[in-house]
């Protein structure tokens, strides 16, 4: 397939779209699939045959949408008419719907499942990577390309050298989406100076934070554009192999980046000779097995040849020496997800989203203590205010708003008094949190801010690979004197241990992992220190969750 | 090879460009203290105890996995540093059982004498107290995890030197065991060829001859440079 | 260290979870003892026969484990009542040998000392408590329970390190021992 | 390295798989896909783990061996990820999330009931075999907390309460799953 016959694909596409009246998309994603969304595509295609609307209507399996706790979610788009979300759908108003769109019919019973679009969820919204979610059949190729996909590609293949593309890539100033906010065009030109003869792409799909989920909507709804956007990768560093590390709680994701690989590489998108250029490029889809630590490059790195994943010292760095010793670029899923709209829509009109120093959008998954939980992607640089009142609507019941917590963790919690920082890498980084992958939690006054850190910490150790010791023994250790300090028999002198702790740890791991594993600590301590010593002086807990099992024994051991 | 020249602790040093910071340090004549550490095996950086401060760098580098540039100042005595390694020390004693007083390498132990040297003269965090079986089942070899910290130095001997891998690390985080085998007895691992190289480069108790009792176990290393410097050059090192 | 009337340090020994070894060692100072006499008071010790933890002591070498209640209220007054505790030994500093027993658990180890002999096995916590006081589920070093002014770790410290540490302290020096006699075991 | 001979087993069955049970069939699938690459360790792990139900050692020596590699280094490679197990597990399985979340939405409560309600700790299979109860760190369903996944089916905003029914249901309803919809 060249550049013609790719235009010629997708306007078949869309004159097959056109032909329909209406087009019902059903979002079958993890979260809308748990609630019952494939019944309801079911039914709604049940329905259609039965009504014998084949011809007219048409019944399409979509990724996200967004507003995950009201799955399942249902838009429709008809000639001529603005398009209608419906929440909670079940199975049994398929033929409602029907009736109501296709059939013109007045069915009242709906609008009480009519989501508004025009709520601030949708509107404060800016969508680059999620454009297509919700929209494209994930298991259609087609579908991408009616929507312009892969033209990124093939124009970078035709017009651009690899360095310009490394170039335009530096130009948009986007950063990568993985956490640490590394600019990503700096790590292209590295990679693609590094000398090697066999040069490796890889996507991280490893997100571990709990309370993260982007890239597996990202992988689940819109594959082909995380496959477009490391092909250009490939193209821009001189790699031929890329892989999709995916974590392996995402048998969905994995499912569909599969067959998107085949399906693009049937049509010449992927394998040899790209686009009728000289360019060759294969993905392979790696599974992870369940270790967060994988998430950090080097350690990824490792179980992608199939070893324990434990991180290696830095440097070298997989852009010098990675897979196999040779060059490696590794970004985020997300990340990826830019790349085709960059070089397809340029970096100056990227750069025209965010701030000075971070650009573009940024995919949050909101959740916790908030009314409209879900999938957000919003301009970098928004406050947290706009996400939680506006976006996430308020918390729900009347609560007061305590903290929300960003970066799982190795991030940190920011409270009610920095609701209208900017957020951004450099801000985040202020407030003792960091960008991370996108978890945003969102906690109201019934959550116990020394639970919290001991829930993160508990993570941290669970995950800890037990390579090097500050983060094998210090994350049991930390984990215990927050246990005391829940349990009540802790002592001041405990909390001046925590926080020596807590820096040993930061600045003597070995990988990512352990060196930020205190941030919940630290930035639970910097902003509710009254709580912590509210649990030790008092044994009093002031949202009401610890219960001092141990209340009063001054050391760890019961007596028995 | 190209020499460079660079700064340790205010003295002028000059290294061959592939040495590391530790081996430009010790042959400077600083002492950088290592656990995880042996000349001859590969570098591991994990056991944290040889950071350094780098000028101009903001995070610790393990010295034995940083390779010396020109002009670089590095600092390897500071209180931060000491203290940290104190902390590392700590944690390492009290993740295990190490019960000086009753193990075969008391007074000879790389551990003990390192704590006593940094000053740690007892532990600020909980012991964890693992229950954790002693392997007796290898004709003349004992494996003791409750003396072990999980410097690999013995994996790394069978796989680099002796080419058998009969031994690995499973588990992770504070369950990290070190196994024979299929985690079988040691006795009825048969990849285990009986060479005791392990037993050798253990800097504890972990490892130990058969039939040791009380601080009889001493171990010896000239023989790893002695295979690896007869192997690669045909060179054997008599004076060592 | 403040002069008493008699001009000496009142000094008091306590034996916990431990061997006596340590307090062995300590006689082993030989005829140095006739010296340390002249300085000390040894106002408590396992090796006299005195009841009471007496009030106002200068110094107190804690030698053993904290391995059973009786330990923790020792301890504690033992804190109370000292201007310096030093943890004496290995037991003291680190639970050491007796700690080896943290691996089991504490009813399974009564059962197996106290359950199979004649008569009839204590079976409930109060019964046991009439028999030996209550054991900690874990043995632990006693600056887990009391805080610890200085430690001489070794088992048993050999009579040298006691010496150097005790000289120094009794001449009003801080007690800063070289590495190798600091070390554990 | 010839190491512990696994048992010869029924023989008429060996026609179908040298290792006597036609399971092995799916490791060698997967084995021959990617060919025989030591590299390739967690996906043929994986393999074996989905024909077995869990990686017996039998399995992990004939990987092992297939692969090439010392038997320490695939018990290694398994004992890490937590994915891998190395007991069988019970016939139905509830696994708790206990990401951010979930955590916020007291998930740990669900973790409770069900333990004490079947007296086993998460992690570990009923003495009678019929229930595993495990937790996991984020399912990515953070919008449905508190999630639990039964016998893979995903349910979503959970309680102590209705979660226990729901398992109860699964334990007394027969083998297999509740005909819910996959995840």
């Amino acid at each position: 397939m060249d550049r013609e016959e790719l235009k010629a694909l997708a306007q078949v596409e869309l004159d097959q779209q056109q032909r329909f009246r209406c087009r019902i998309l059903c979002c079958m994603s993890t979260p809308c699939i748990s609630s019952g969304a494939t019944a309801v595509f079911e039914a709604l295609q049940d329905a259609i045959k039965g009504g014998q609307l084949d011809a007219e209507v048409e019944a399409v399996a979509t990724g996200c949408m967004g507003p995950c706790s009201r799955g399942p979610l249902v838009t429709v788009k008809t000639e001529g008419e603005e398009d209608v979300i419906y929440e909670h759908v079940t199975a049994d108003l398929a033929m409602d719907i029907l009736d109501k769109h296709a059939r013109k019919a007045s069915v009242p019973s709906l609008d009480r499942v009519v989501l508004p679009r025009d709520i601030p969820f949708f509107s404060k919204q800016v969508k680059i990577v999620l454009a297509d979610s919700g929209v494209v059949d994930p298991e259609r190729l087609e579908s991408y390309v009616a929507r312009g996909g892969y033209t990124a590609l093939a124009n970078a293949l035709r017009e651009m050298t690899p360095e310009e593309v490394c170039e335009e890539i530096s130009k948009s100033g986007i950063r990568g989406r993985g956490g640490a906010g590394y600019p990503s065009g700096l790590k292209w030109h590295m990679v693609r100076k590094a000398p090697g003869e066999r040069k490796y792409v890889v996507a991280n799909g490893d997100e571990g934070d709990p309370g993260a989920y982007m890239d597996r909507t990202l992988m689940e709804s819109d594959p082909h554009r995380v496959l477009e956007g490391m092909a250009i990768a490939g193209y821009a560093v001189g790699a031929e192999q890329g892989y999709v590390y995916v974590r392996g709680e995402y048998p969905l994701a994995a499912k569909r980046l599969e067959k998107a690989i085949r399906q693009a590489e049937r049509k010449g998108l992927l394998g040899n000779r790209i686009l009728e250029s000289p360019f060759n490029f294969r993905i392979d889809i790696r599974m992870g097995a369940g270790a967060f630590v994988c998430g950090e490059e080097t350690a990824l790195m490792q179980s992608i040849m199939g070893r324990r994943g434990q991180p290696v010292p830095r440097p070298p760095y997989p852009a010098h020496k990675g897979l196999w010793g040779g060059p490696t670029l590794i970004n985020n899923v997300e990340t990826f997800g830019n790349i085709a709209a960059i070089i397809g829509r340029g970096a100056e009109w990227y750069a025209s989203y965010g701030t000075e120093k971070s650009k573009g959008t940024k995919i949050f998954a909101l959740a916790g203590k908030v009314v409209n939980t879900g999938l957000i992607e919003v301009p970098i640089g928004i406050t947290l205010r706009e996400i939680v009142y506006e976006i996430g609507g308020g918390i729900p019941g009347n609560k007061a708003f305590k903290a929300a917590q960003t970066g799982g963790p190795s991030g940190g919690c920011i409270p009610a008094d920095y609701l209208d920082v900017p957020i951004d890498y450099e801000s985040l980084a202020r407030l003792g949190s960091i960008m991370g992958s996108g978890g945003l939690i969102v906690m109201d006054e019934t959550s116990c801010m020394p639970d919290v850190a001991k829930f993160f910490m508990e993570f941290c150790m669970d995950e800890s690979c037990g390579k090097c010791g500050p983060c094998r023994g210090g994350t049991v250790q930390m984990h215990r004197i927050l246990s005391k300090i829940t349990d009540g028999c802790a002592t001041m002198d405990d909390l001046k241990k925590l926080e020596e702790l807590c820096l040993m740890v930061k600045e003597t791991s070995l990988c990512g992992l352990g060196q930020t594993s205190p941030n919940p600590i630290y930035s639970t301590l910097r902003y509710f220190r009254a709580e912590y010593e509210a649990h030790i002086k008092d044994h009093h807990c002031p949202a009401g969750v610890c219960t001092f099992p141990r209340k009063g024994e001054l050391t760890f051991n019961k007596v028995a | 090879m190209p020499v460079v020249t660079l700064t340790i602790n205010d003295k002028l040093v000059s290294a061959q460009s592939d040495k590391t910071v530790l081996e430009a340090a010790r042959d400077a004549g600083f002492e950088i203290p290592t656990l995880c550490h042996l000349e001859g095996l590969t570098p591991r950086g994990g056991c944290r105890l040889c950071l350094v401060e780098v000028e101009g760098v903001p995070r610790l580098l393990a010295s034995c996995v940083t390779q010396v540039q020109e002009g670089m100042v590095v600092r390897t005595e500071t209180e931060r540093l000491h203290n940290y390694r104190k902390m590392m020390v700590e944690l390492l004693l009290a993740e295990r059982n190490h019960v000086c007083a009753v193990c075969v390498m008391n007074g000879h132990c790389e551990l003990q004498s390192l704590a006593a040297k940094l000053g740690v003269d007892h532990v600020r965090y909980d012991y964890l107290c693992p229950d954790l079986p002693v392997d007796a089942s290898h004709e003349r070899n004992t494996r003791d995890p409750n003396r072990c910290i999980l410097c690999a130095r013995c994996i790394r001997v069978c796989d680099e030197v002796e080419g058998a891998h009969c031994l690995d690390m499973m588990g992770r985080g504070i369950h990290c065991n070190i196994i024979t085998g299929m985690n079988q007895e040691w006795g009825k691992a048969r990849s285990c060829t009986a060479c005791g190289k392990c037993v050798q480069v253990c800097p504890t108790g972990a490892l130990f001859k058969k039939g040791s009792s009380v601080a009889e176990m001493e171990k010896q290393r000239e023989f790893l440079i002695w295979i690896l410097d007869g192997r690669d050059k045909k060179v054997w090192h008599w004076s060592r | 260290m403040t002069t008493r009337q008699n001009g000496k340090v009142r000094l008091a020994t306590a034996w916990f979870g431990g061997c006596a070894g340590c307090h062995m060692s300590l006689l082993d100072i030989d005829e140095r003892i006739i010296d340390l006499v002249k300085l000390v008071e040894v106002v408590y010790t396992p090796i006299a026969d005195i009841k009471k933890f007496p009030e106002d002591v200068d110094v107190t070498l804690v030698e053993g484990s904290v391995a059973n209640s009786d330990h923790v209220r020792e301890a504690r007054d033992i804190r109370k009542k000292s201007k310096i505790v030093i943890a004496f030994g290995d037991c003291a500093v680190t639970g050491n040998v007796p700690a080896l027993r943290n691996r089991l658990q504490v009813d399974k180890i009564l059962e197996e000392v106290y359950g199979g002999g004649p008569g009839k096995p204590p079976s409930t916590e109060e019964q046991y408590a009439e028999v030996v006081p209550v054991l900690l589920s874990k043995v632990i070093p006693l600056h887990q329970i009391i805080p610890v002014d200085i430690f001489l770790p070794g088992c048993p410290p050999d009579p040298e390190r006691i010496w150097t540490a005790l000289t120094a302290l009794l001449q009003g020096g801080p007690v800063a021992l070289p590495p190798e006699m600091r070390s554990f075991g | 390295m010839p190491e512990p001979t696994p048992a010869k087993k029924d023989a008429a069955k060996e026609k179908e798989h040298p290792m006597g049970d036609p399971r092995y069939k799916g490791i060698d699938r997967v084995l021959k896909r990617q060919q025989y690459q030591q590299d390739a360790l967690i996906e043929v792990l994986t393999a074996a783990q989905e024909a077995f139900g869990y990686l017996t050692e039998e399995s992990l020596i004939y990987i092992a061996r297939q692969l090439k590699l010392p038997f320490s280094w695939v018990y290694g490679v398994a004992t890490f990820y937590h994915f891998f197990s190395l007991k069988p597990q019970g016939e139905h399985s509830a696994i708790v999330c206990l990401g951010t979340a979930c955590y916020v939405g007291k998930a740990a409560e669900i973790v409770e009931s069900l333990e004490r309600e079947f007296c086993v700790k998460a992690g570990q299979t009923t003495s009678d075999g019929k229930l595993t109860v495990t937790t996991t760190r984020c399912l990515g369903c953070c919008g449905l907390a508190p999630v639990v996944v039964l016998d893979n089916n995903v349910l979503g905003k959970e309680t102590p309460e209705t979660t226990l029914a729901k398992v109860r249901q699964a334990l007394g309803g027969g083998n297999g799953g509740n005909g819910g919809t996959p995840s």
